[in-house]
């Protein structure tokens, strides 16, 4: 894939994460469960490589902050740090990872990601955001246990895009 | 609801002072203003500030609905947060305990502090979105981070990406809002509480969202090979004027602001 | 001198299934100046042959010349790209700034365009297409036909030579189609513009000097209007439909009415009828 | 199965600068059968009307009643408004996504919670009705289908559900001319075989082919409620919504201002040419 067609799908999912946050607003109990925001980032890293993820994961959630408010500014830093994991950690994995079986390779990238991407921005909540009061627990249940059904969403979604996605030609077949 | 939501950050093209100011010394005067309400914790700085704001919208013809509409959307989000701190924060002066509640004044005015914060941040980023287009935005943000173009960090395709990112959000807000509405139409079902029907029942509406988002990608990417995109090359932008009067009045005013807050609140 | 001459052309797109030529020995010559319609059904390779003549598809077998450029040669494709745009179908898919004047200048940067130079030819660009005065709208705030004329003047502001429009009307409604149409009429005969109309309306046709007919990835009929549209198996064989008035001309022909010459619009439908009575 | 539509209003963007009126106070009932046709001008509200009438969207005033009860009241079941009414939006092929043909026709039957065996059937006959082979594409991916296809593909989608009333936001947009003379006779078939049809399009050939009454919107106002030859008769007033009449119109209207009367209420084509057969025919005898 050109570096041209890379930099515009990074563009669009900038823009899906200010807009699918908003569009499953509507939508009861839905938007907030399964963290809209992280899954065009999580793409963009899969898709394009860690460059790419880290773009989407910066400006991602800062547009979304400055145009529609969501997360206000109080919990932008944090979210940076977090999505920007994300997006770095699934480009390098997807890159490193090759099991011949696409959803394997899939699966394993986006575990990684989530993992490293909580753990980092959990360390750095402790050390700067909240220091002193902030304890594992907190960390424990704020990242994993609140976040699981997210988890879960997006581990059945992300791997669904990616499909679809190849087999509507708008992304290279991983192995033909 | 969902144009509401656009709107809060929406450019509204207009003639006002607040517009005619240079994007560089604007930006810099937001950061300026950013750090006032992040330093700020008493009610004077707060009444001083608020009347800033509403100065601001008033003087860039934003009005103040508008420039609080986005608080709006996240009322409930500040609701929780003025809870957290007002049941969970023991400060000075206890008023009533239960258990591991405990009411105190501290705690409210803890509670007040940080739902104003986010009010006041919220009102100024929608001045700011308000006021200056997304390609002034990222203009200025490529000459804030140009030193990093010597490290080979590209930040000028970065600039770009972020403007096209930005024009897109209308189009593909509204293109979401008919997918959604469509499948629903469909019956589609989203109330069920097992995760994995709910995962299911989420794919009729985020996978069409993404294969049209993908595609438009596609055809930008020929439009913008068509008109000579060649991709990494350090476009030559175009030249930002020098600053004026009113420029530097917006500076001195913020910088003022910073001072006074330093001072007052160390 | 021939502004676009193609000789022999064949293009399969790769990954395609079935290996189906989608352009199968195309033989196309264009002077400058002139207006040429390509028409034909979806997927008859209209599309696929104009995207060659600005280099976005890859030129797999002949030989094709741009204003004297050869394109085989990787060093001419800015020059061809600068001297052949064109504007696409859907009106939303090709800004990159949500503010007017931005999005024009952004061919102006690409072609390093001397900064202080590029204000004065967004105004220009925007002039020509009867925009003037939109510099600081968003295109988002634009009917359709106001969105395919900034987009024209995006492509302008770089001043072609050739101008391709790639089915530009098919989303539009009936009054953007009409604001396409006359631009493209005033760019063709003010500006002598080369222009290549890629569509399937009839009525869109009938402005052009000549009509090539595709079909399957071929050029099956090159001629005026008059001629191509008056042939009602030629168009029935390419799967298009004649305009109301040829329609009405058979008909009639058949129920024993005979026009003196085959009426292309409802004027000269008229016209003739008037004739008869 | 009748549909009362007791002055609807809607406003779009409410609470900001932009906000405008969609649709102001509108009322008309559509019975069972009718072939209607929804025209004006891109933003003069008709898609929002038919996505009220959908109960997609909910009216700012008014109500809507199916079969004498309102949609939009708590307890009336929307799966039931589901089976009722279908709605086809423009460019349905976006909203495909399943793995297989058959799979995303059979999706709206699945959700209505409906026995496999009629959930097959249903998507067997929907799929052969748009024209598509259901054993050649069952087991396609809907994503590799062609323009064309992907469309009646949609439009299965919508059919597999068997809406006795079917709403239709610019069906025929973007496809060519000889699809799109399919479609329309796709259309008109339905119709045929009893089922009610809404029909939103800007192109007056179009609608004026088959409806058997136009409604027309402007500003968010219905302007005009009529057969096609009372719109019609009335030019000026349609040169005043900068609206055109159907080209078979346009001649008969040219041909009348030169002196040869023909019939002023012809619209379509088919009259047209019996009307000028009749006219010039005794001339070459």
């Amino acid at each position: 894939m050109s570096n041209v067609k890379k930099l515009i799908i990074t563009a669009v999912c900038i823009a899906l994460c200010v807009v699918l946050p908003m569009a499953f607003h509507a939508i009861p109990n839905a938007g907030s469960i399964f963290l809209p925001m992280h899954i065009p980032v999580l793409l963009c890293g899969l898709i394009c490589g860690w460059p790419f993820g880290l773009a989407a994961g910066l400006a991602g959630p800062f547009l979304s902050a400055l145009i529609t408010g969501m997360p206000p500014m109080a919990f932008l830093p944090s979210m940076l740090v977090e999505l920007s994991v994300y997006g770095i950690v699934a480009g390098i994995l997807a890159a490193l990872i090759r099991t011949g079986k696409p959803i394997l390779d899939l699966y394993f990238s986006l575990i990684g990601a989530l993992l490293a991407g909580r753990l980092v921005a959990g360390i750095l909540n402790a050390l700067i955001f909240r220091a002193g009061s902030y304890s594992i627990g907190a960390w424990v249940t704020g990242y994993f246990a609140t976040a699981l059904p997210g988890i879960i969403i997006q581990l059945i979604l992300i791997p669904a895009i990616v499909f679809a996605l190849e087999r509507a030609k708008l992304i290279p077949r991983r192995y033909n | 609801m969902m144009h509401s939501a656009i709107l809060s950050g929406h450019y509204l093209p207009n003639d006002t002072p607040i517009h005619r100011l240079n994007p560089r010394a604007k930006i810099i005067s937001f950061f300026t203003l950013l750090a006032v309400v992040i330093i700020t914790r008493s009610t004077v700085g707060y009444t001083a500030l608020g009347l800033l704001l509403l100065s601001l919208a008033h003087l860039s013809k934003t009005g103040p609905r508008i420039v609080f509409s986005g608080i709006r959307r996240v009322g409930l989000f500040l609701l929780l947060i003025f809870l957290m701190n007002a049941l969970f924060f023991n400060g000075d002066r206890p008023l009533w305990e239960y258990a591991f509640f405990h009411i105190s004044v501290g705690g409210i005015a803890q509670g007040a502090n940080v739902a104003l914060k986010v009010i006041f941040l919220m009102a100024l980023s929608s001045i700011l979105m308000t006021t200056t287009t997304p390609m002034e935005i990222t203009d200025t943000f490529a000459w804030l981070l140009s030193p990093l173009q010597r490290l080979r960090i590209p930040v000028h395709d970065f600039a770009l990406m972020i403007s096209i990112a930005i024009q897109f959000i209308p189009v593909l807000a509204e293109e979401s809002e008919t997918i959604i509405k469509a499948q629903t139409a469909r019956a589609a079902k989203l109330d069920s509480p097992k995760l994995r029907e709910k995962a299911n029942a989420l794919l009729p509406l985020v996978l069409p969202i993404f294969i049209s988002a993908f595609r438009r990608a596609d055809e930008l990417a020929l439009a913008m090979e068509a008109r000579g995109f060649r991709g990494g090359k350090f476009r030559t932008r175009k030249s930002s004027p020098g600053f004026t009067r009113l420029d530097f009045a917006a500076l001195t005013i913020s910088i003022a602001f910073c001072a006074a807050a330093v001072i007052l609140h160390r | 001198m021939d502004i676009i001459e193609a000789k022999n052309l064949f293009y399969t797109y790769e990954g395609e299934a079935s290996q189906r030529y989608s352009l199968e020995g195309i033989d196309f010559r264009m002077k400058a100046g002139e207006f040429v319609v390509l028409l034909g059904q979806n997927g008859s390779g209209k599309s696929t042959l104009a995207k060659h003549f600005n280099g976005l598809l890859p030129l797999q077998q002949g030989n094709l010349y741009i204003a004297g450029l050869d394109v085989r040669d990787p060093a001419n494709l800015w020059d061809i790209r600068r001297k052949c745009g064109m504007v696409f179908q859907n009106p939303d898919n090709q800004f990159i700034s949500s503010v007017i004047e931005e999005d024009i200048a952004f061919g102006l940067e690409n072609y390093d365009f001397p900064p202080e130079q590029i204000a004065a030819e967004v105004h220009k660009a925007l002039a020509l297409v009867g925009m003037a005065g939109f510099e600081k709208k968003s295109p988002h705030m634009l009917s359709g036909g106001q969105k395919q004329r900034v987009a024209l003047a995006g492509v302008l502001a770089i001043s072609p030579e050739i101008i391709i429009f790639d089915e530009s009307t098919a989303m539009l409604d009936i009054q953007g189609r009409q604001e396409i149409l006359q631009t493209i009429q005033q760019l063709h005969q003010a500006e002598h513009k080369s222009i290549i109309h890629i569509t399937h309306r009839m009525e869109e046709a009938v402005l052009a000097d000549r009509i090539d007919l595709m079909k399957a990835g071929r050029i099956v009929a090159s001629g005026p209007p008059r001629r191509i549209l008056a042939d009602l198996p030629l168009l029935t064989s390419a799967n298009l439909l004649p305009p109301l008035p040829v329609r009405l001309y058979e008909d009639l022909r058949n129920a024993g009415i005979h026009l003196a010459e085959c009426p292309l619009t409802i004027h000269e439908l008229t016209e003739q009828l008037c004739r008869l009575s | 199965m009748s549909i009362v539509v007791e002055n609807v209003s809607y406003r779009y963007a409410a609470g900001t600068p932009l906000e405008s009126a969609a649709l102001k106070q509108i009322s008309f009932t559509i019975q069972p059968g009718e072939f209607i046709g929804i025209l004006g001008h891109t933003g003069c509200g008709k898609s929002t009307l038919i996505q009220l009438i959908a109960g997609v969207l909910t009216p700012a005033t008014g109500r809507i009643l199916l079969d004498g009860k309102d949609i939009n009241q708590r307890d009336f079941k929307r799966e039931y408004l589901r089976k009722k009414v279908g709605i086809v939006f423009q460019f349905p092929e976006q909203q495909l996504f399943e793995m297989t043909v058959e799979r995303d026709v059979s999706f709206g039957p699945r959700q209505l919670g409906l026995p496999p065996s009629e959930v097959q059937a249903r998507t067997r006959q929907a799929i052969q009705s748009v024209g598509l082979d259901y054993e050649t594409v069952r087991d396609l991916s809907p994503l590799t289908l062609s323009g064309g296809e992907k469309r009646r593909a949609a439009i299965a989608g919508i059919l597999a559900m068997e809406p006795e009333i079917l709403i239709l936001d610019e069906p025929i947009a973007g496809l060519d001319p000889v699809t799109r003379k399919d479609f329309m006779a796709f259309i008109r078939r339905l119709h045929q075989e009893g089922k009610t049809i809404l029909m939103v399009s800007h192109d007056i050939d179009e609608l004026s082919a088959f409806s058997s009454r136009l409604l027309v919107l402007d500003h968010g106002e219905l302007i005009l409620d009529n057969t096609p030859e009372k719109i019609f008769a009335d030019k000026a007033r349609l040169s005043e919504l900068r609206l055109g009449v159907s080209q078979p119109k346009e001649i008969v209207d040219s041909l009348r201002e030169k002196g040869i009367d023909l019939p002023s209420d012809i619209f379509r084509y088919e009259p047209l040419l019996t009307a000028l057969i009749n006219r010039f025919g005794g001339q070459n005898e």
